[in-house]
């Protein structure tokens, strides 16, 4: 089994792979995806994605996956000074532009999302 | 390697009953253009506009810009390993349209920016308000999944600019530039006291939207490799990149490459322009430290002095390129980077998502949340019922009068890494 | 319209009263009067603003006595009604220039009208670049005539509250706020000609500077831990349960100091930490997991060290600016140093 | 005392003691009451070391 797990709040992302690898799914916003995955870079897991995968901005997009490695070891200072990074680039875009996003545009930033994904899923795979 | 482009001046371009270039004017025939393009199955109608310098006109979202050339004489020809068969080109003779350029848009995604004005504000920003522009509007069929989408717009593109840039096959240029690289030993031995200098292009490889294609091959399926400029010149790199539309490198930039333009213009006076090395930003963090890893050798393997290393995109190829930096800096090379910044409307926030204190030498192509006004123009090319969405500024950006209030990064090639633009920011 | 009324703030040097033997001069303020470089200041500026009075303080005066002089000067710029300070240009002159960055800061800060200095940038003074306006200038006096014409023209802008553009334009040293701006060569001219300088081994200006941080010479070692007082400070955030202070969990506007007088442990009900950049379960059910006030009591009952200093000083180190952290470290330093502290163990997360 | 040494190397630390984790530098909940305390002391007692010790420039205390 793959050392790795997907943290995301796509659920493209958890149709297509749940089956095949560990996904933990969570219903909440980008930055709360971001947030979790600092806890878990903190618990010493490693970051295997850049958080900021994707020249969409942050506050554009709802969707954000992030892949870490299931096992743990001393904490990885290269991935958290990473995730701190792009925390800090999140808040700089400040407030989300669409809050009223319709559903084709929610699914179309799914399906960019999910293509990122399937990159970091082939490289992941190997 | 040695290429000769000869510069076919276009001051004008319109529509006629024949496609042809005569007398500095593209002549377009609307037919022969919806024809080659309606031969992809995938696209169900597309219509044709003019937007030349100074008209009220504003094209939105748009997906790629790129310029007509024609190969004259050598191997190979235009886009190849896409359009054309792949075969080394890079040689021999290539006719450019200059002043010329097809811009494609298409509603691939709901959410889309890239914004070129013709005239106002918006023009100063991005280079292809200077251009004679035929932009192909492409709707596709019903259904119609985002990938295929995308490249079906894409294909819609390179084939119109290559169709026009056979017309210019026979047309004696206006002006010709030489541009040759030389083996590594043979460079050596023609400039033995010159500084040896190479070019390190990052290409945006993360997935649907964000690609670039090298004579065919998706960019984030490749290593580190080395190229040289003058292939660039007829198309070998290919922008599939729709995504941050301020910073990401259209076609035209590749095939424009200014970075490459200016250490030729150097070459064999103060420098020895080695040749480029083209690595990609993929999204897996592993991919990036082998691909760093290998620039830095090859570097190292080419005896460089110095390199510059240009950057595409937000974010995340922030940590590409000060990981490029720093390894190609720790192997002797001295470098200079080319980025852009995100330093929030105020200008006061954190410019990169990363940072390392090797990097002590950098070019800015300015700051892309700078809040900018864009007035109503006449006319919207592409896709306007949308325009509240892909304005780029928040629900509500545009306003009542059909001006839009929005940051630099809406609009196409404003803050450009490859230092395509003057803009700076301090 | 009528006249920007300017006051002009310089050394005693430059008001012909003497060098480093005169460099004690009390501030003194001479309405009407333009001294020294306001001559040239007065013919930039022509009938759009005049110097309405010139204040001179000796360096070294201004430099011991730092407070008092603001206090003295402020209350002579007051009476003077201006719509702009102007101090300087000092060049090189390091106590001069920390004076002019000091005195243009007080006044920008307290009467909230327009300030500007210049100086040559390694002057110590240029540090103030990032609060107040400070013109490029060159390293000597000789450079008046260059500075007058950068200053003047950015002075009457300030004062008309017109845009400031960028630093590399109005010639103010880089403030930290990036400014747009076109430039004469596109970016990859710019980026090779950076690179053969940096291959020549010549001198280059980066348009974008990495992040820098200060270095201090370590301070000697403790000779006698038994008898030391030692204080704890933490960015991890320990705040008395409730956060009292209202420390916020990223980009910290303050920081806290607590009395432990007693406390011989951090418990879940009494402390639990203000920092939003981890996850806080374990600070709050121990804080003692970031903040040892535990051990250390143990330690002090031991005499292992001498005594563990009464407060404590925590604030939360996420997001929050080099700048605020360095300032409130300099404040509660001088605390600690008064109350007799000989060392400080800092934990942070 | 710090989880992350090359931050505090960058930030210009002179004396530096490695710790455990970010949420709990100087803990480890995994470990009993007594068992944690006593990792607790142990790191303490480095950190008073180092100050104890002359140093001419950036030093980690592992």
């Amino acid at each position: 089994m793959a050392d790795f797990f997907i943290i995301t709040n796509n659920e493209m992302v958890r149709d297509k792979y749940a089956s095949q690898v560990t996904v933990e799914f969570h219903p909440v916003k980008y930055t709360e995806i971001m947030r979790m995955a600092r806890d878990y870079i903190h618990a010493g897991h490693k970051l295997l994605t850049h958080p900021l995968a994707g020249s969409i901005k942050p506050n554009e997009t709802p969707y954000k996956t992030i892949f870490l490695t299931k096992s743990k070891k001393t904490m990885d200072s290269e991935s958290l000074r990473i995730i701190e990074e792009c925390i800090i680039a999140c808040k700089k875009f400040g407030k989300e532009r669409f809050p009223n996003m319709p559903e084709n545009m929610r699914q179309d930033f799914r399906t960019i999302d999910c293509s990122l994904c399937d990159n970091a899923m082939a490289s992941a795979m190997q | 390697m040695k290429l000769e482009l000869g510069y076919v001046n276009i001051h004008d371009i319109q529509f006629a009953d024949q496609s042809k270039v005569e007398a500095g004017v593209l002549y377009v025939c609307k037919e022969d253009i919806k024809n080659l393009v309606l031969e992809d199955e995938n696209i169900k109608s597309v219509e044709l506009e003019i937007a030349k310098p100074g008209d009220s006109i504003r094209i939105m979202p748009v997906k790629d810009v790129i310029e007509p050339r024609c190969k004259v004489e050598g191997p190979g020809d235009i886009f190849p390993g896409v359009i054309s068969k792949v075969d080394t080109v890079g040689s021999g003779k290539t006719n450019v349209l200059r002043g010329s350029a097809v811009v494609t848009t298409g509603k691939i995604v709901a959410f889309q920016e890239g914004i070129i004005d013709m005239s106002g504000e918006g023009a100063k920003y991005t280079p292809f308000s200077q251009t004679n522009n035929l932009v192909v509007v492409i709707e596709p069929v019903d259904g119609l999944h985002q990938h295929e989408h995308e490249k079906a717009v894409r294909f819609a593109g390179l084939k119109t600019a290559k169709f026009l840039g056979d017309l210019a096959k026979n047309v004696t240029p206006d002006e010709t530039e030489v541009f040759e690289t030389y083996g590594v030993k043979e460079g050596m031995e023609k400039m033995p006291n010159l500084p040896r200098v190479a070019y390190v292009q990052m290409l945006q490889s993360q997935g649907l939207m964000h690609d670039t294609y090298v004579y065919g091959v998706d960019a984030k399926r490749t290593l580190s490799t080395i190229m040289n400029p003058t292939e660039g010149m007829d198309g070998a790199i290919l922008s599939g990149n729709c995504v941050s539309a301020c910073d990401k490198n259209t076609t035209y930039h590749h095939l424009n490459n200014p970075v490459v333009k200016d250490l030729f213009a150097q070459h064999g006076k103060t420098l020895n322009f080695v040749g480029m090395i083209l690595t990609n930003e993929n999204v897996y963090l592993a991919d990036k430290q082998r691909s760093s890893d290998w620039t830095a050798k090859l570097c190292r393997w080419l005896d460089l002095d110095g390199a510059v290393v240009s950057q595409e995109g937000f974010g995340n190829p922030d940590t590409d390129l000060i990981m490029n930096c720093k390894k190609i800096e720790e192997q002797g090379v001295k470098t200079v980077i080319i980025t852009d910044e995100y330093a929030g409307q105020d200008g006061k926030s954190q410019s990169l998502a990363d940072a390392d204190p090797k990097a002590d030498a950098v070019v800015t192509g300015g700051n892309a949340n700078m809040v900018i006004h864009l007035p109503k123009m006449d006319k919207v090319i592409g896709y306007p019922e949308v325009a509240n969405i892909i304005a780029g500024g928040h629900e509500g950006s545009l306003n009542a009068d059909g001006s839009i209030d929005a940051e630099l990064q809406v609009i196409t090639g404003a803050t450009n890494e490859l230092g395509f633009n003057k803009l700076s920011a301090r | 319209m009528s006249k920007i009324r300017v006051v002009h703030y310089i050394n005693q040097f430059f008001a012909n009263i003497g060098g480093e033997e005169m460099a004690d001069y009390k501030p003194e303020l001479r309405v009407g009067e333009v001294v020294g470089p306001g001559m040239a200041f007065k013919a930039a500026f022509g009938d759009e603003a005049e110097i309405v009075a010139t204040i001179v303080c000796g360096d070294s005066y201004f430099g011991e006595n730092t407070k008092e002089a603001t206090a003295t000067i402020m209350e002579m710029i007051k009476g003077q009604k201006p719509d702009l300070f102007l101090a300087g240009p000092a060049f090189n002159a390091g106590r001069y220039g920390f004076a002019c960055g000091n005195i243009t800061k007080a006044v920008k800060d307290e009467l909230g009208i327009p300030v500007l200095t210049g100086m040559y940038k390694e002057n110590p003074g240029a540090d103030y670049a990032k609060d107040v306006y400070i013109v490029s200038t060159k390293n000597s006096a000789a450079g008046m005539r260059d500075a007058v014409k950068k200053m003047a023209p950015l002075a009457l802008k300030l004062a008309k509250g017109e845009e400031i553009l960028s630093s590399a334009e109005e010639g103010y040293l880089p403030n930290g706020i990036r400014k747009n701006f076109f430039e004469k060569e596109r970016g990859s001219k710019r980026a090779v000609d950076m690179l053969l300088k940096k291959l020549a081994g010549k001198e280059f200006v980066t348009e974008f500077p990495m992040p820098n941080f200060d270095r201090v010479d370590p301070n000697p070692a403790v000779k006698d831990m038994a008898h030391a007082t030692i204080a704890l400070v933490t960015s991890g955030g320990i705040v008395p349960k409730g956060n009292p202070d209202h420390i916020e969990s990223s980009s910290a506007s303050h920081y806290g100091k607590y009395d432990i007088e007693g406390v011989m442990d951090l418990t879940a009900d009494t402390y639990e930490t203000a920092h939003g950049g981890y996850d806080p379960v374990y600070a709050n059910e121990d804080a003692d997991r970031v903040l040892p006030v535990d051990v250390l009591r143990d330690l002090e009952k031991e005499g292992r060290i001498g005594k563990l200093h009464r407060y404590f000083y925590s604030t939360v180190g996420n997001g929050t600016a080099v700048a605020s952290a360095k300032a409130f470290a300099e404040e509660f330093s001088k605390e600690l140093k008064n109350d007799g502290v000989d060392a400080v163990i800092l934990t942070s997360t | 005392m710090c989880t992350v040494t090359p931050i505090s190397m960058t930030v210009g630390a002179n004396r530096i003691v490695p710790t455990i984790a970010i949420p709990h530098p100087l803990g480890n909940p995994e470990l009993t009451h007594e068992e944690e305390k006593a990792l607790r002391r142990g790191l303490v007692e480095k950190a008073l070391k180092a100050l104890e010790t002359e140093v001419t420039e950036q030093t980690i205390f592992e």
